[in-house]
């Protein structure tokens, strides 16, 4: 039951086409080897899923400079000008979810729920088009599970079983990710035996994880 | 052998390496005692922790590590421990491998009681319901019939646990899978007939071209 | 800001006819001196929200022993006969829930989500009374929020600002019911300074606390 | 003091010991800088923490350590660590007792828009349609104009971040209450007069008989 798989074993896994979640908050607990093996092999139409889309030159936003990236779904796309002109230019969709929204749909998703009943968005753009459903005289957004093919998330320190231990704000949405994926790949800073973290500190279970990849 | 080795060590045929699974209370608990060498099992306490270890010598009792059915356990390395939410996300969301349980009554379309007997017995689902709907096999390990009355039931009588979920089920009369055309048996202990198999049991038995002992 | 009080101010929060949330699985993580001395208060007419009615002479059974509680939601009372005798005579309202249901419903009122849309309980008695959505083909049923009036915690290691770290499986419910009621008393095994938990070790961050009582 | 500094002092005698807040990115983080002697905040950072403490010096810059503007900072003794779903519970589900957020326009319903110009400007929402719509105030902390032009509108033009959500607006010029009867003026910059304010402002203001000066 050995893990960890290599850099080159990591990405082929990464198909054009695929819908992928990366995780991260602007370039912090992102998957950095593995984003730039992607830049570097060229992978193509890819439907990411993040927070957001990093820097031009940092994280997530070399796959968007570099033309790989179809669709992007994410929160906030501010500290990246090549999205926003990709995006005005019509050469990539982009669909902007709020921040809470997004971690909710991708741990529906990963949690076996049906959707996120949530009060956000009612009254905003971000309501329209979707169902609304007035529970207990209150209104919510259904809002759908979100899921991907793969998750490349990133963890400070990584059992062989794939237990996860994410240092400081590392953590953000690389938990929820793990769970929410058909294959995940957890980029590891440092990689430990079973039992080289106290099991309290494990903040993503090994079960969710499929592959480790050093960074 | 008595019965319930007999169900246990066949159970535990079922799982490779690595395998993530949840045990019911009772019977099923003594499958671990049976897997070949070579397989580790991921096993999961839905009270909050993956990595259930052997239970301790009294010594070390610790009574803030207790299986859900409140016995002292311990934790194999690489154990991670975590929540009531984050437990039945794993469950809900199909993360576990299999699930284990006994039951009460199960029939040919797959449906499993195993919480209640109105007006007598109301222990109450605990997390049955969740196991049953979310795991992706549900193996029923039970005694073939109670005080001589069949358990396999063409439609159960008792409010159900979960419709239509029972993946398989073994007995120490013979291991049958739930098919689209009703019951299949693929293996029987040849202490029985499977004339004997199909008396004991209210469900038609469809019997496997492929039958074979249990042993 | 000092949120440490007295044993008898803690109980004093509590009152007659309160939706009253406690912690614990089968009296792991259970506030076992807040629970003694609600005995030993008398406080009646009780609805008591947890995962169970532990033991008649452990936990939360005692309050239900002593007669009062008016009402249980839980997910399993077998390990307390006094709880079904109760109910069977119609001397107590037991509701019973799927645990990840009750878990999740509780997350919700929590996480200001306006229900939970889950697959588990479909064509069972869980089932009866509740909408049911159609979310891309599959259903759901709609479970609502689940709050309380005050929750009563237990945590291993609580610093001075309310942030508490739970040991092993003494998680379970605490976490989720710290943020779903207007009140939260926590049981501290253990007072420290803040800073006396590695913020990476806090599993309710101390802004859901109100109160901290020595155990 | 320029308008910057005059909005942050005032916009921080909102605030009691204690109080759970998040401040949005730019103005509304200088606010901790003045605080009053005795009063300690428990700032959100909603990548995932509470207990945000001082921007490090160069030689303590960590970069797994920053808040959602992807600046590094510390963190304060008794702070907690988590994941973005946790985060926006928090949020979401009204246990901050206020957040602080710049805008781009706010009208007297209390409407807020700061996450986008259509066609010119869309960096997405990021977490303020959350932080919004769940904190118990929403304090609007900005300069009172744009280049002249009133900010403060009868109605907002563009999309919105939340609909009638704004409980208080802070200015270099006064501050302003949102009512069931539109803005009410309750505290004026004293070089600036009451007419000049209005003057400035689109919506009508309705002078409190309590009115007094910001200072």
């Amino acid at each position: 039951m050995d893990k960890q798989i290599s850099i080159e074993e990591a990405v082929a896994q990464v198909k054009d086409g695929m819908t992928v979640m990366i995780g991260g908050f602007l370039a912090c607990g992102s998957p950095h080897r593995i984003i730039d093996a992607l830049v570097q092999k060229g992978v193509k139409d890819l439907t990411i899923i993040a927070n957001d889309t990093g820097f031009i030159d940092k994280g997530i936003g070399k796959l968007v400079v570099n033309g790989q990236v179809k669709k992007v779904v994410a929160t906030h796309i501010g500290t990246n000008k090549e999205t926003g002109r990709l995006m005005n230019e019509g050469k990539m969709e982009v669909v902007l979810v709020p921040q809470g929204t997004l971690a909710e749909q991708i741990r529906a998703a990963g949690a076996g729920l049906g959707g996120v009943l949530t009060p956000i968005g009612i009254g905003t753009p971000v309501a329209e088009g979707k169902d609304q459903l007035v529970i207990d005289g209150k209104t919510y957004l259904l809002e759908k599970p979100v899921k991907a093919d793969i998750a490349l998330i990133a963890g400070t320190k990584v059992d062989v079983k794939g237990n996860v231990f994410y240092r400081e704000a590392t953590q953000n949405f690389n938990p929820l990710m793990a769970t929410a994926a058909d294959l995940v790949i957890v980029e590891a800073g440092e990689v430990v035996e079973a039992g080289g973290i106290d099991p309290h500190l494990v903040m993503t279970p090994g079960l969710f994880v499929d592959y480790i990849v050093k960074a | 052998m008595d019965a319930k080795e007999i169900i246990a060590r066949r159970v535990a045929q079922e799982f490779k390496d690595g395998d993530a699974v949840n045990l019911g209370i009772g019977l099923p608990t003594m499958v671990p005692n049976f897997v070949e060498e070579g397989v580790e099992l991921q096993l999961q306490s839905e009270n909050g922790f993956m990595g259930i270890g052997p239970e301790p010598d009294e010594a070390h009792v610790d009574m803030d590590l207790v299986n859900a059915g409140g016995i002292p356990v311990t934790v194999v390395p690489g154990a991670a421990f975590f929540d009531s939410a984050a437990s039945f996300g794993i469950i809900r969301g199909g993360h576990l491998d299999a699930t284990v349980l006994g039951a009460l009554q199960v029939d040919e379309e797959g449906n499993l009681a195993n919480w209640m007997i109105p007006g007598k017995l109301v222990p109450g689902m605990g997390g049955a319901m969740d196991l049953v709907g979310g795991a992706k096999r549900v193996i029923v390990a039970m005694t073939h019939t109670a005080k001589g009355s069949p358990k396999i039931l063409k439609k159960c009588t008792l409010p159900l646990t979960a419709a239509k979920k029972v993946s398989r089920i073994v007995t120490e009369m013979g291991v049958m899978d739930v098919t689209p055309q009703g019951l299949l048996l693929i293996e029987y202990n040849p202490e029985y007939t499977v004339e004997q198999i199909q008396a004991a049991t209210e469900a038609k038995l469809t019997v496997s071209s492929q039958l074979k002992k249990m042993f």
